[in-house]
């Protein structure tokens, strides 16, 4: 059944009584030629493009708990492709492609708004740092724009152009960059990949991975054993849990990242923007809340809760950025469990496993890459080797010395 | 040493004398510095803790304040520049080492009866008297700034802080304190 | 998060910086071969839900590195130990 | 207008009058109403208008948990959106607007949505505005946000001040009604230091708001006798108006204290909010129960509200809801609401109980068993009257309803413990949350007073031997569960704010959002600005139904933090504008500022950037200072440089490992250029290091890193090699350092030595000494260079340095000497091909850095195992070259790109990019350091300048980073 307009119509006359469920809920088959483990937005993506792209029917998406409670579901929408290191930028910037037209893709509207994301700076050194990064966009026909301080204060008056402690110098623009309804997107995969006849089997929890002579064989799970032979992880901040029952250990932590909302407001921000003195970033979501969040905790977590002073942190950088803000009321804040890698950037690669694939290290960047991520992936799992835009992405690139550090902060995932 | 080697405070030019913030009745908190005062670090050399606590406690005419694992601060006032310095490698240079840190801290006093409302705005240690009795020091942060907080008396206590952050610091105290009133000594 | 320093006492997580789990061990060969060992030590994380040691540098107070024992999915702080007593009750049992 | 101000009763000063204005209209109320119950007493229910449909709203509830009063109070700076009326207290002057209305809140066009409401059901917007794919952006998106929000902020910024504190006790009690009173007053009594915080204005919690007797006294006159003993005591503090908003690690609390916000204007110099850091040995949760609405027809008609918050207007604020009322229950409590309505003379209709039977005394009020109210007639004018479920229709203005009774549990949830389902409440209760924080009273599911004394008393008490209990009269309370009234043809909210109707969730289990996150994100109830605490449970029960389910098996959703919305200025505290973080000055911030300096942020520094002369600018006065330095003498302002002392008798051995050149062997008296890596194996710090004993060595590093190199320092000791026996400390602060530099510097110095005559055989290149100046001040001498000039480092104590400085200045006046800044600076290290920031970017080797030779073979240290991999020791790897531009008048942009000659743009092509660029007062050209592939290689090589950016394209050539005096015969000279 087709979203559209004329459907929406067609069911109000029966009082909607009679929309058809959005995916089914299936009992997963006693086995499956590809199984996906994580029901968020890069385990759906990959099972939709590996029906899609690759022509492939039976596929299980495996999640632990309802689809798309993980970070998919508690992220701050931001997408943008303003990377610049070679292994970075083709990725993130195909990515940004696919979002342009994903919502006539699927069929589900993802409310893709480019409205912008504007990272601000407030020294020459990074004012240098940004030109560095906006040329290496721009060398690849990626759109980047840098502004010193008048234009910033022209876009946006708000902000401290008066009294601050860190002047703003200026900023790096992604006019292309902006915002999607997180959920929407968890469901519009969800949906697509459902109605190409992929199994997404809710509250089903792997708890064991079933390897003979060096080779996946299945599952099992709090829904029993799942025979496979080609098993894909997209767990995100629970990727080492799940690793680990295949006998890796990963070059990466667990850390919980907060993200808040303010009370609904009519328009007070356009764009996204990052603030470079601080950890505060802003947008304004379709409802009218503000979706902000800064750094991460700090210290190693599972808990999808984080504490006061990175509250605090937060929120004085907000006010420093936008001293409007400060009579305005935070709502509500969480937190999500990020897989931090050692080089702040994720893996997309085979596993010494035969059959075993991993898809993780996505640190707090990972909704935007959500569509190149899956498409990469299933690629990775359909030919049983990257594509050439993941192919930077590989695991042994920290034992080889081919890290990917757009921060050079090393090999401390809490930096990153 | 030169006549005009004066040693002049961080807070010279701030650190103004006089009655500020609210002004109804006594001023709740009691402002002044302490300066000029000599300030050395001692940190026990390996296995000499014990040594240096001991050889501590025998010192005269000092005023020695716990800063960190088998490190105190030895202060004196009115010494020659390098003075005490001087006098403590000498007395404890086997045991410990020893570095003059007279002119890289600056020492507040806050006292009155509001200091203990003042300081809790600042620093999560507990100043409660059973917890936090006279003659204790912490090492802790207030408003971003390191500081080495010690009490000196039932109402009052030292504030130690790195010089460059003095002005800062001082500014942010102070404005904490109008709403007490408050008096610079 | 309240940890208690055993030079400080308790005081609140602010007051501390976090470096991850303490058990890796700093490898003594400088040998080719240890290559291995290396980027387990540098790279490679158990990142336990659960019980980890972990360093955690008292920053905001006495400055030592000491290492905390919590539970990644309560955060409950079960024990501190100065990160040096860790590495010499290790170098110890190591022989 | 004739008013509802009941004739007596109630907790308002009634001989003193204040006015305040709504949309503009005065209105006179007293001391002690809220904006709420004044606006009722003058007859207004009509408050706001919901988010979706905007529909007429009024209010539903007396407190925190309101949804549909939000207004929009203050002016400029001091505006603030989406107030709940029912916690504004009145002050005089007020001035309230109605949000979410346009042109008025009376007739406000955006209710056209409602006409398309049966198209506007939960989710419709992701099945539609796709086609076609321009029109998003261009129509559909501005359209959408345009009607999102509620209320309008502030753009200014906010006059008032906010203040952060902590605060520590053996018992936090959270809540002043009867449990949190008696849980204070036992712990208390037990020598406890005891924090009661109570969102209200005034403590006392629901006693204030019911005609109860405790003692054989008003039960508000016990509580003030009460909190009048813990008052007294100095191990007792009282907090009113303190929102505890959070629970966290460690059993602390997030708590906000709203100063002044009952005033027009904060007293001068207090806050008008501070926000508290409880950290409580233990706490009790004593936050009462929540009063539910009823799902039916017309509920969100302007004049139905909750029964209890009828009767909190009508007995704490004497004011009537109405002059006809129908209460509509399906528990005990309604009929309070019912005796309490007809003790103040208004006029009950009936009582409409949907119980089969119920015992509870009505006072002679009609009561209408097993029957439901269907419908409600009405409209923005207000309730006409309901119509029952099969037939009948009472008319009426005001509807009280009541669907039972939540404990209030939040806070015992933030931690992510899920509430439990209990059968004969028909509520949630607090889930087991330990001994460190529990529950007592209502929030406990305790709905009668004498079980919510006793049971405060019990959890207040460490020991259990608690004061006797005070007798009181309890008020029955059974309830037998109705949700949701299925014959309703009119709109039934479940989430009043969003829109959210009883039929969104059946339709979200149809569509597959059956989990109740997901239909909670689907249908957005519980996502309001009350965050669900009136729905949340109708909502609930509505979707175990559609998908047979139980409650219990469906839970609830996430409790989360912020139990009632926090404002950015309370959480941001003094830390706003210049103060967001605190400034750190040299020892000779004063002398820069006599010299005309400007100043620029480095890190929390302030650093002297230029010293302009009459009108020059930052490039003009650059240049002089550096043309002057390297022709006459400089001094500059270098005290931001980390210094750390270092002794101990294996002080060499530890910096060996530090560095990955070697230090051990460094003579006395000596410095030495010394470069750090990670364990990672790149580059981490770089600076010199001296030493000026055996056992005693100085190490510097740059401003930047100074903290992470200490914190690596203290790390390497104590968790790698706790068997060292070493000492360090930072000396930074102590040191007041400066460099002079240019051919004159010895004999400027020369002038301020004491007995020291500097030549190259007692101060040679790298000399590291103590001795004093000036005639006795101790000071530090080093011949060492940035600059590539024949310079030194000269440090003296803190307190001298602005002495110093002006008495070098004053020597130096002979030899022309000037100040200079770090811009100078760095075109100085520029012209000299030195490393900086720019090159030392967590990204470079120190091969990359040139410096590749100063890796030792002959020991361990820090990150020397790591460097060897393969992709570090890339041939192909991007290393620091010079670049200049072919042609002398061409301008290069640190931050271009570096192409082949002939190539095209593209990031396969690229070759690099430039680090760093300075204007070359001695070459009069701009030049620059790169990285860039194989750079060693490819001196003389003509690339193109990629500047997209800025659309620079120019040529440049590769060339060495020492770009003036490559022999260095000035450092020698
Ligand atoms: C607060 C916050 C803000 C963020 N902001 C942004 C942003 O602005 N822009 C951006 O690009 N990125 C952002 N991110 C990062 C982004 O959300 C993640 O990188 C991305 O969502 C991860 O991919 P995912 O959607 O597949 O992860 P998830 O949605 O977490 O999917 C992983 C799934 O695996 C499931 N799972 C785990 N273990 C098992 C198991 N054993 N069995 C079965 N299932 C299992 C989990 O339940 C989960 O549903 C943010 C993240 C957070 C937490
Ligand atoms: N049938 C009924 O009408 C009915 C139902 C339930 C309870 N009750 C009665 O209500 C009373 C309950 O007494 P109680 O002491 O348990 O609660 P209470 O309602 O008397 O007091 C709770 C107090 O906690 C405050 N509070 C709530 N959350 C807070 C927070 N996060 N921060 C600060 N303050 C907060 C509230 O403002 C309130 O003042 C009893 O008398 C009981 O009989 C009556
Ligand atoms: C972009 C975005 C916008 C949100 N807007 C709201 C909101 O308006 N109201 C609300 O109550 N929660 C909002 N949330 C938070 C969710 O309610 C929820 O807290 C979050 O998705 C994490 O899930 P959890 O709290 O159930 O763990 C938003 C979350 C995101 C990611
Ligand atoms: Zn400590």
């Amino acid at each position: 059944m087709k979203y559209s307009l004329f459907s929406l119509l067609k069911h109000s006359f029966s009082h909607h009584a009679n929309w058809p469920p959005a995916w089914r809920e299936p009992e997963p088959k006693k086995a499956y030629d590809i199984v996906i483990v994580g029901g968020g937005g890069h385990g759906l993506a990959t099972a939709y493009y590996l029906a899609k792209e690759h022509g492939l029917k039976n596929i299980a998406v495996l999640e632990k708990s309802w689809l798309g409670s993980g970070n998919i579901g508690r992220n701050t929408t931001i997408i943008r492709s303003n990377y610049m290191l070679p292994g970075n930028n083709p990725f993130y910037e195909w990515s940004m492609k696919l979002w342009e037209g994903l919502e006539q893709d699927f069929n589900f509207n993802a409310m893709v708004s480019q409205r912008g994301v504007l990272n601000l700076c407030h020294t020459d050194a990074q004012y240098d740092a940004y030109a560095r990064r906006g040329n290496a966009m721009r060398i690849d026909g990626v759109d980047a724009e840098l502004l010193d301080r008048h234009d910033v204060r022209r876009m946006y008056p708000l902000f401290d152009h008066a009294n601050a402690r860190f002047p703003i110098r200026g900023g790096l623009l992604q006019r292309r960059g902006g915002t999607v309804r997180h959920d929407a997107v968890a469901w519009g995969y969800a949906r697509g990949a459902d109605s190409r006849g992929v199994d997404i089997i809710q509250n089903c929890a792997v708890t064991g991975i079933k390897i003979e002579s060096g080779q996946v064989r299945g599952v099992e799970t709090s829904k029993g054993f799942i025979g496979c032979t080609k098993l894909g992880l997209a767990a995100a901040g629970n990727s080492s849990e799940v690793a680990a029952m295949a006998g890796l250990k990963l070059p990466i932590e667990s850390h919980v990242l907060q993200a808040f909302v303010s009370e609904g407001l009519k328009p007070f921000i356009d764009g996204v923007v990052t603030f470079g003195a601080g950890h505060f970033y802003v947008s304004q979501s379709d409802k009218g809340g503000l979706v902000f969040g800064g750094d991460i905790d700090g210290y190693n977590s599972y808990a999808r809760r984080g504490n006061l002073p990175m509250v605090e942190h937060v929120i004085e950088a907000g006010v420093a950025m936008i001293p409007a803000l400060a009579r305005i009321r935070v709502l509500r804040s969480w937190g999500g469990i990020m897989d931090m890698s050692m080089d702040g950037s994720p893996i997309i690669d085979k596993t010494p496993v035969g059959g075993l694939y991993l898809n993780a290290g996505w640190c707090y960047g990972g909704f935007k890459a959500t569509p190149a991520s899956g498409w990469c992936f299933a690629h990775t799992i359909a030919k049983d080797e990257p594509h050439r835009l993941n192919a930077a992405y590989r695991l042994d690139r920290f034992r080889r010395g081919y890290v990917i550090d757009e921060k050079g902060q090393g090999a401390t995932p809490n930096l990153h | 040493m030169p006549e005009s080697a004066r040693r002049v405070s961080a807070l010279a030019q701030v650190a103004l004398q006089g009655r500020f913030g609210a002004s109804r009745g006594a001023p709740g908190i009691v402002l002044s510095i302490r300066h000029p005062v000599s300030i050395v670090m001692a940190i026990a050399r390996r296995g000499q803790a014990e040594a240096l606590s001991t050889a501590l406690a025998g010192l005269s005419g000092v005023t020695v304040q716990w800063a960190g694992a088998d490190q105190y601060y030895v202060l004196a006032e009115s010494r020659g520049e390098g003075e005490l310095y001087g006098e403590l490698k000498h007395k404890l240079g086997g045991i410990a080492a020893l570095s003059d840190q007279s002119h890289g801290r600056v020492i507040i006093s806050v006292s009155g009866p509001k200091s203990r409302s003042v300081l809790a705005k600042g620093t999560p240690v507990d100043l409660h008297r059973h917890e936090f009795p006279v003659g204790r020091s912490a090492i802790t942060q207030m408003a971003h700034v390191g500081v080495h907080l010690t009490r000196v008396g039932e109402d009052t206590f030292e504030l130690s802080v790195f010089r460059g952050f003095a002005e800062s610091f001082w500014d942010w105290l102070t404005t904490q304190s109008e709403e007490f009133g408050y008096q610079v000594t | 998060m309240l940890i208690k320093c055993p030079h400080c006492g308790t005081r609140p997580v602010e007051e501390f910086v976090f470096l991850g789990d303490a058990k890796p061990e700093r490898p003594a060969s400088l040998d080719p071969s240890a290559m291995d060992q290396w980027y387990d030590y540098v790279f490679l994380r158990d990142n336990p839900r659960g019980r980890i040691a972990e360093y955690a540098h008292h920053a905001g107070g006495c400055r030592s590195w000491l290492v905390v024992e919590r539970d990644t999915a309560t955060h409950d702080v079960h024990s501190c130990v100065t990160a040096r007593q860790w590495a010499l009750a290790r170098k110890e049992t190591a022989g | 207008m004739t008013s509802f101000r009941l004739a007596s009763g109630g907790l308002i000063e009634r001989d003193r009058t204040l006015g305040f204005t709504f949309d503009g209209r005065r209105f006179e109320g007293h001391p002690g109403d809220t904006l709420a119950s004044a606006l009722i007493a003058n007859g207004v229910h009509l408050m706001g208008r919901s988010f979706k449909y905007h529909r007429p709203r009024g209010v539903i509830s007396a407190g925190a948990s309101e949804p549909n009063a939000l207004v929009t109070i203050r002016e400029g700076g001091r505006r603030e959106a989406n107030t709940r009326a029912t916690v504004v207290e009145l002050y005089e002057g007020l001035e309230a607007q109605s949000q979410n209305r346009w042109p008025s809140l009376n007739l406000d066009l955006g209710a056209v949505n409602a006409l398309a409401s049966s198209m506007f059901v939960a989710g419709f917007y992701y099945k539609t505005f796709m086609w076609p794919k321009s029109f998003w952006e261009k129509i559909y998106e501005p359209l959408i946000r345009s009607a999102a929000g509620l209320g309008t902020a502030a753009r200014e910024a906010d006059p008032d001040k906010y203040e952060k504190a902590y605060a520590h006790c053996d018992l936090l009690v959270i809540g002043s009604g009867p449990a949190g009173l008696m849980a204070a007053l036992s712990a208390a009594r037990e020598g406890k230091r005891v924090i009661l915080a109570d969102e209200g204005a005034v403590l006392g919690g629901s006693l204030l708001n019911e005609m109860e007797e405790i003692d054989g006294r008003p039960g508000f006159e016990w509580a003030t006798a009460v909190i009048a003993e813990l008052g007294s005591m100095p191990n007792v503090t009282l907090m009113s108006r303190t929102t505890v908003f959070g629970w966290y690690d460690g059993n602390i609390f997030g708590a906000v204290e709203r100063v002044n916000d009952h005033v027009a204007v904060p007293a001068p110099y207090e806050p008008r909010q501070r926000y508290w850091r409880i950290i409580a040995k233990g706490a009790v949760l004593a936050a009462g129960a929540e009063e539910r609405p009823i799902v039916f027809g017309g509920n969100d008609v302007p004049g139905v509200m909750l029964a209890g918050a009828m009767r909190t207007f009508a007995n704490r604020y004497a004011a009537a809801a109405g002059k006809s009322v129908v209460v509509f229950t399906n528990n005990d409590s309604g009929y309070r609401t019912a005796r309490a309505m007809k003790a103040q003379g208004v006029h009950v209709e009936a009582i409409v109980d949907s119980r089969g039977e119920a015992k509870a005394d009505s006072a002679g009020v009609s009561v209408l068993r097993g029957r439901m109210i269907a419908n409600v007639a009405g409209g923005k004018r207000g309730v006409a009257g309901v119509e029952l479920v099969g037939h009948g229709h009472i008319s009426c203005d005001t509807v009280a309803m009541s669907g039972g009774w939540s404990p209030i549990v939040n806070l015992l949830c933030h931690k992510g413990a899920k509430p439990e389902w209990n059968d004969a409440l028909a509520a949630f209760v607090p889930p087991e949350s330990g001994s460190e924080f529990v529950a007592a009273g209502s929030a406990a599911g305790r709905m009668l007073l004498s079980e919510c004394l006793t049971d405060g008393a019990a959890k207040g008490s460490a020991n259990g031997k608690y004061a006797a209990v005070p007798k009181c009269r309890d008020e029955a309370y059974t309830i037998s569960p109705l949700w949701w009234v299925k014959q309703s043809t009119g709109k039934a909210f479940v989430d009043y704010q969003n829109d959210s109707t009883a039929g969104d969730l059946p339709l979200a289990a149809r569509e597959g959002y059956r989990d109740i996150e997901l239909a909670k994100r689907y249908t957005t109830a519980g996502m309001a600005t009350d965050q669900g605490k009136l729905g949340n449970v109708n909502a609930i029960a509505i979707l175990a139904e559609a998908t047979g389910k139980s409650i219990a098996e469906v839970s609830t959703t996430t409790f989360r933090p912020y139990y009632t919305p926090v404002a950015f200025g309370a959480l941001a505290g003094p830390f706003t504008g210049h103060h967001f973080q605190p400034v750190r000055r040299t020892p000779l911030h004063e002398w820069a500022t006599e010299q005309g300096a400007v100043f620029v942020e480095s890190g929390l520094w302030m650093r002297s950037s230029w010293f302009p002369r009459d009108g020059e600018d930052w490039l003009a006065s650059a240049s002089r200072e550096v043309i002057n330095t390297r022709s006459r003498v400089g001094i500059c302002d270098v005290s931001t440089l980390g210094k750390i002392d270092v002794q101990g008798r294996d002080a060499g051995p530890f910096l060996d490992r530090l560095y990955c050149n070697t230090f051990s062997t460094l003579a006395i008296g000596k410095a030495r250029y010394g470069l750090m890596l990670r364990e990672d194996g790149i580059v981490f710090d770089d600076g010199t290091t001296s030493r000026l004993g055996p056992d005693h060595f100085l190490m510097t590093t740059t401003t930047a890193n100074a903290a992470r190199v200490m914190s690596h320092i203290e790390f390497c000791h104590q968790a790698l090699w706790p068997e060292l026996d070493v000492q360090y400390v930072s000396v930074t602060e102590q040191w007041a350092q400066m460099a002079v530099a240019g051919p004159r510097a010895r004999a400027t110095l020369q002038k301020i030595v004491d007995g020291v005559q500097l030549n190259d055989t007692t101060f040679p290149y790298l000399a590291a000494k103590e001795l004093t100046v000036l005639g006795g001040i101790p000071a530090r001498l080093f011949r060492i260079s940035f600059s590539g000039e024949h310079a030194y480092e000269l440090a003296v104590p803190a307190d001298y340095g602005g002495m110093a400085a002006r008495a070098i200045m004053q020597v130096g006046e002979e030899f022309g000497i000037a100040p200079y800044g770090v811009e100078a600076l760095s075109m100085m290290r520029i012209e000299k091909g030195h490393v900086a920031g720019g090159e030392l970017n967590g990204t470079t080797t120190a091969s990359d850095l040139g410096l590749g030779k100063m890796m030792s073979t002959k020991k361990d240290y820090i990150g020397r195992m790591m460097a060897a991999r393969e992709g570090l020791v890339d041939p192909k790897r991007q290393c620091v070259a010079g670049i200049r531009p072919v042609d002398k008048h061409d301008r290069m942009r640190s931050g271009s790109h570096l192409l082949k000659k002939n190539d095209l743009p593209s990031m396969v092509n690229d070759q690099g990019y430039i680090s760093s660029v300075a204007w070359s007062p001695m070459l009069n050209m701009w030049l620059g350091l790169a990285l860039i592939e194989r750079g060693r290689e490819r001196h003389g090589e003509i690339v193109k300048v990629f500047d997209g950016l800025r659309g620079i394209h120019i040529y440049a050539e590769i060339c060495d980073p020492m770009h003036f005096d490559r022999e260095n015969a000035r450092l020698h000279a």
